[in-house]
């Protein structure tokens, strides 16, 4: 129990350790903006005592949670992952499918260029013509959104595998189903990942931007309704709130990779 | 800023200032100025003016903030409300554009069952911006129909998205302007009501300010502008041919639909009494904590 | 069983293959060898399919190769690009086994029954990556065998692992071949082991690559370490392999030999 | 065999011009709110001779390619510096975590405050958004360099520095550049973004503002048209240089297919 | 020269080397054999520095390996993932003389050099993937020649080259080493390449590796492929080194032989 403990103990000053750059950076923060004293920088300290009394002066039962918090997280967190995990599928199947198919590459590449050259805010008017109902359309904005770095860096890994191991693949006659699986997607994998990771944070972003164009709820529209009443403490809430979220997901991230990719960190490590 | 600032030498004027960075909005509200311009009233004055569109009443604010303008045309209820939260010190410098009828309406689409204002309680209702101009008048003629609006059914959209939302119910109501109107009605959306009656009648909505700071540091050449475009203004009020042959020059609207779209006023002078209307409103539906003087952002005309 | 004629192959106008006619009958065991560069490896991998040869005839059971045959295994002279790095060693073996049907178990039982025999019993839960270089060679033997193919090819499979166990690895291949009735075409460039392994050898000529000699090796089908190597026949052949290779011209009995 | 593949572009765009046209035929959507496909091809021709429009696409592509040129300057050495040091990016790792997922609508108003000149603004808005590919993928590209080949340089008695730019460079510089074309296209959204929320004088995004105005959503999507092709230009002229520059690595892995 | 003390690695809980000792002497060349996975290429990393021992002590020129050691150059057993496969052969070849302070067209000429005394006078224009399996192993082997390290560190140099060439390279270490007085360990399975090519051969035992024997070459100084091999001092070395790593005891003159 107590070797528990101590271990605890340890692996939470290392995690601090890691951390120390943030409170550094609040302080560098804190007193640049008091010495500006300019009302769109609002300093760090307003800033979480705003977020605290919108969002976290719940009771205690809702982890502290407000129910505002409850109302702006819950719904905007399903969209988020609604959209990201349907742009990865999305993503990694279609990326799969042209890093495989140098033909198929030929014929869709210019629509792909093309896509990710719009910006997803004009699109979202349309997609809400087209998709009627608030949640698909907003769930299409993201996945347009995030999709391009998935497919990209799936196109590049599933192009980079190593020659040897395909040959490998066709040699003992394996499955189209079993060489994606058990070869170009193992392969590729490690430059998927550092698409998926992209594409996290972006969904954030297109969160954001699908709530301002298209819903009536969530973060997005907390931002954009604190901007148009030049209400800067709550502006920088919302901001400050998508940071820590960006974060947490990142972290929850690194975490499923750490495991997928247990294999390639070994591999890949020089002593 | 990045307009260049000369000296009294230039044209032998005294301006401070001979260029001048104005930010406008593609809709009729700001036809005078390029009235202004088209007539050659800015150069006779020795000004140089280049417009440069910004994307709305807040950005205008924050472009003056940055100083990467010198004037903007803004929404007098967006920028007493930046005044209001502290965000800078602003001065009108002109009017531009005010209510009128027609202009300013909430429409339903064509086999909408919303009849009435009254109808309109806890219904969504698209505004282009938050807390704007639109969205007051709005709750305005709600109170007068005797139903209280909430905050959360306001919805912002963008007009060119309006008739969308309209049509696949995102909203049940939309607070519109030209030449939206005339499109949503060609598709048989209805006008429930108009927003400029009863209290807002002949409200004030737009005009050209700048910060406080400004206006004090080129007195002359702010001068200068509020005679140019004074010019303008007064043309374009008793003429509304002008207006239609310039709004094809500075916006997309083509000159069919110019033709057949309701305008707004284009008032003369800035007059106090009438941005009072305007802060009174505000602090009786709650935009305002503080309170506002209407004489104290106004640059006073010159004396001519 | 495998019939090529006249194979040509260059890459861009580089000419590597110049002609190569040979032909393997079915269960036989042909060791191949050559100078280095002068065109084995690509040989080997236009008989598995993997590239397209410029010109020539590869007859496979009598039908032409225009694509990766089945039943076909190959040791890589590069294993270690071959063994997939996400994958233990008992995966890398079982893997292909699913084409052959077997469950789960099964595959697992061969995989480690495989490894146990080239002498890796323990590594089974290795990654390659925590594998010396030997016993990552092995492992990629271990799953060629283990998937029982009706061709193996093998280019320098033994190239890596101690001599001790080289001898071992040798006399696994052999049993296998003749238990198993595989047909199999073996690179090396350890002149003892074509002979000692082969029923006949295959000398290649410096780049671009011709058939120099086909020897016949009459050793008798079982074959031992040490006595093996210790008959004149063992020794003069040794000898007369190591002469080609060197660039000598083939002696008369060679020669007629030769189909 | 470069004109088979630019057929084949031409083939699948076309295709998917005459499936929306298809689509907007069939009635299936309001053609008030989605114009026809040719309505939006005729509008993009008539675009090029527009002489205003031709500026505002100067003006847009001058900021793209100057933010893009800035973006490769900054976040490749960023990636580099934080590729090698795990130490150090373990240290900002919460940093950009927590600025990455900030969005433009958010960073530009602030960005006006800071910048009084446009082309300023749009550099710095392009800068911000687009670095994260690069970063990113810098950073993994040289997670994924074969420790061998660093060693063998290390065995040569060459410094880190020398290993990191003789080694871990090339080899992880085919995924960095996947990251800058993802950045590119990421770049032309923000500079039209740029353009759209913070108004300007020149600019497709302005263009598209005015169009907004009018109630052309031929000419908006028309506009953005442009933009997706100036996106197919840019990206094939990247395509090009990573085919030259990384001859190696294509013909390593593409030989199997 | 070189000093090893005790000592032991251990990947994890995997002990690999078990306290292994040994000294060579400037400009000996000695070969060292074993089992595979026994930890020749882990006790060739130590050395180098490239992972640090769990325990015990190497002293290079009397000073401790704490870093990778100057002067130094490797021929890894994995060659083909040890060249970069951006830059030509001959590119590979001279990156590392850029250390020598040599010029562009200095560094080019050296490089070229090498390339033709490993037999690719042709090929320095290739790149890696261009090349046979040999060829690279070839290429590397120049590489580590051209540098002129005063410690070269050789795992299984010749694993990929065909019998010619393995002695050509045989020979060519040897002058090498001679001319320029170079230390050389050189891990091979090739047990008469041991004994040829050694002044000294080290025999590791199976895994966890120790020093079964230390066996000293009195074969002299100039040694010829077919002279030397059929001197009886060879044939009897021969047979030693191959008893013992078939992992039999050392007879009394070896014993007598270590130190
Ligand atoms: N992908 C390629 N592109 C161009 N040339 C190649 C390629 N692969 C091999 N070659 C050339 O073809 C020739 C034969 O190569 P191959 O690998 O078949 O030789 P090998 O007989 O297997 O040699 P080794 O015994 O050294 O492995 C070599 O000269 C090599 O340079
Ligand atoms: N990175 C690693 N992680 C874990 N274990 C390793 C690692 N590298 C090597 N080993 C283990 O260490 C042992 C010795 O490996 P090493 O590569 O030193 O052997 P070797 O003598 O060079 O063999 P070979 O002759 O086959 O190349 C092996 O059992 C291997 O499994
Ligand atoms: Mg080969
Ligand atoms: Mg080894």
């Amino acid at each position: 129990m107590t070797h528990v403990a101590t271990h605890s103990v340890r692996s939470v000053i290392r995690a601090l350790g890691r951390l120390w750059l943030v409170p550094v950076t609040l302080v560098v923060w804190e007193i640049a903006t008091r010495s500006a004293a300019q009302p769109f920088f609002p300093p760090p300290s307003a800033i979480l005592a705003r977020m605290h009394e919108i969002w976290f002066s719940g009771p205690a039962s809702h982890l502290l949670l407000t129910d505002k918090a409850l109302d702006d997280f819950g719904p905007s967190l399903a969209r988020l992952f609604g959209g990201w995990l349907a742009a990865a599928a999305l993503g990694v199947l279609i990326g799969t499918a042209i890093g495989c198919s140098s033909r198929l590459a030929d014929y869709l590449d210019p629509l792909i260029e093309l896509g990710r050259a719009v910006p997803p805010p004009l699109l979202v008017p349309f997609f809400l013509a087209l998709l009627k109902l608030g949640t698909p359309a907003q769930l299409a904005t993201i996945v347009f959104g995030v999709i391009w770095p998935i497919l990209l860096n799936t196109i590049d890994g599933t192009r980079g595998v190593d020659r040897q191991h395909l040959e490998t693949a066709r040699i003992f006659g394996f499955s189209t189903a079993q060489r994606l699986r058990q070869v170009i997607l193992p392969a590729a994998m490690p430059k998927i990942f550092a698409g998926l990771r992209l594409a996290l944070s972006l969904a954030l972003i297109l969160l954001v931007i699908a709530e301002i164009f298209g819903g009536t709820g969530g973060i997005g529209y907390q931002l954009l309704y604190a901007q148009r009443s030049y209400l800067y403490p709550d502006m920088w809430g919302c901001l400050v709130m998508l940071g820590l979220l960006g974060y947490l997901l990142n972290s929850a991230f690194l975490l499923l990779e750490r495991r997928v990719l247990a294999w390639h960190r070994g591999a890949r490590q020089t002593n | 800023s990045n307009s260049e600032t000369t000296s009294s030498s230039a044209g032998g004027t005294g301006l401070e200032k001979t260029t001048l960075v104005v930010g406008t909005i593609p809709v009729p509200d700001s036809a005078p100025l390029q009235v202004a311009i088209d007539r050659g009233f800015f150069k006779d004055e020795g000004l140089e003016v280049k417009p440069e569109v910004v994307a709305g009443g807040a950005v205008g604010v924050q472009k003056l903030l940055g100083g990467s303008i010198d004037l903007t045309l803004g929404a007098y209820i967006g920028t007493f409300l930046a005044q209001d939260k502290g965000a800078g010190k602003f001065k009108y410098v002109a009017d531009s554009y005010g209510a009128a009828p027609g202009a300013f309406v909430i429409m339903v689409k064509k086999d909408s069952p919303i009849k009435t204002v009254a109808d309109l309680k806890g219904k969504k209702i698209a505004v282009n911006t938050f807390q704007s101009v639109m969205q007051l008048t709005a709750e305005v003629q709600m109170k007068v129909a005797g139903v209280a609006a909430t905050p959360d059914q306001f919805v912002e959209k963008p007009f060119p998205d309006m008739p969308a939302a309209l049509e696949n119910g995102q909203v049940d109501a939309a607070a519109m302007v030209e030449p939206f109107i005339t499109v949503e009605s060609k598709a048989g959306g209805r006008i429930i009501t108009d927003e400029m009656t009863g209290p807002t009648e002949d409200l004030p909505v737009a005009g050209w300010f700048t910060t406080e700071d400004t206006a004090n540091k080129y007195p002359k050449t702010m001068a200068a502008f509020q005679r140019a475009l004074g010019k303008a203004q007064e043309l374009v009020a008793n003429d509304r041919k002008i207006v239609e042959e310039t709004l094809p020059k500075y916006t997309k609207i083509d000159a069919a639909t110019a033709a057949v779209i309701s305008l707004g006023s284009y008032p003369t002078s800035l007059s106090e009494t009438r941005l009072q209307r305007v802060i009174d409103l505000m602090k009786e539906y709650g935009y305002l904590k503080t309170d506002l003087d209407a004489k104290s952002m106004i640059l006073p005309p010159p004396a001519s | 069983m495998l019939e090529i004629t006249e194979l040509v192959h260059s890459y861009g106008s580089h000419r590597v293959l110049d002609g190569v006619s040979l032909s393997v009958a079915e269960g036989e065991l042909v060791s191949v060898v050559g100078p280095s560069g002068c065109g084995k490896s690509t040989l080997l991998r236009s008989i598995a399919g993997l590239i397209r040869p410029s010109g020539g005839q590869i007859l496979l059971g009598g039908r032409p190769v225009d694509q990766i045959p089945d039943n076909l295994a190959i040791v890589f002279q590069d294993y270690s690009r071959s063994l997939f790095p996400w994958m233990t060693a008992a995966n890398n073996v079982a893997l292909p086994l699913r084409r052959r049907g077997l469950d789960r178990r099964r595959r697992r039982e061969a995989a480690m029954a495989a490894l146990d025999q080239v002498g890796l019993a323990d590594a089974g839960g290795k990654y390659p990556w925590e594998m010396s270089g030997g016993m990552q060679q092995r492992v990629s033997i271990a799953r060629a065998l283990a998937y029982r193919p009706s061709l193996l090819l093998m280019d320098e499979p033994f190239g890596s692992v101690d001599a001790q166990t080289r001898e071992d690895l040798e006399d696994l291949v052999l049993r296998v071949c003749a238990h198993h009735g595989m047909t199999i075409l073996l690179i090396t460039h350890d002149i003892d082991e074509s002979v000692y392994v082969g029923d006949r050898v295959i000398v290649l000529t410096r780049s671009p690559a011709r058939v120099s000699a086909d020897l016949k090796v009459d050793l008798g089908a079982s074959r031992d370490q040490i006595a093996t190597r210790q008959l004149d026949e063992f020794v003069r052949l040794r000898a007369e392999v190591g002469r080609l290779v060197r660039g000598g011209s083939t002696t008369a009995t060679t020669v007629l030999e030769q189909h | 065999m470069n004109h088979v593949r630019v057929l084949r572009g031409v083939v699948g765009a076309a295709g998917f011009a005459v499936a929306v046209e298809a689509v907007g035929l069939s009635g299936l959507v309001d053609e008030r709110f989605l114009p026809r496909m040719s309505t939006i091809l005729v509008g993009a021709a008539g675009l090029i001779v527009d002489p205003e429009f031709l500026a505002d696409v100067v003006a847009t592509l001058t900021a793209w390619a100057l933010g893009l040129l800035l973006t490769v300057a900054v976040a490749v050495p960023a990636g580099l510096t934080l590729g090698a040091l795990p130490a150090a990016e373990r240290a900002v790792r919460p940093l950009i975590e927590f600025l990455r997922p900030i969005p433009s609508v958010a960073i530009i108003p602030l960005a006006i405050l800071l910048f009084s000149d446009n082309l300023h603004l749009k550099l710095a808005v392009i800068v911000y958004a687009s670095s994260w590919p690069v970063l990113i993928n810098a950073i993994y590209g040289l997670r994924d360099v074969d420790p061998l080949a660093k060693e063998t340089l290390r065995g040569f008695g060459f410094g880190p520095m020398s290993v990191l730019a003789r080694v871990a460079l090339p080899s992880a510089a085919p995924f960095i550049a996947t990251g800058v074309r993802v950045a590119s296209g990421i770049a032309i959204i923000l500079t039209v973004s740029a353009e759209l929320l913070a108004g300007g004088s020149e600019g497709i995004g302005i263009f598209i503002t005015e169009a907004a105005g009018g109630n052309r959503i031929d000419l908006m999507l028309a506009a953005t048209l442009w933009a997706g092709l100036f996106g197919v230009l840019s990206n094939a002229v990247l395509v090009a240089v990573e085919r030259r520059l990384f001859r190696w690595h294509h013909a390593r892995s593409e030989a199997a297919r």
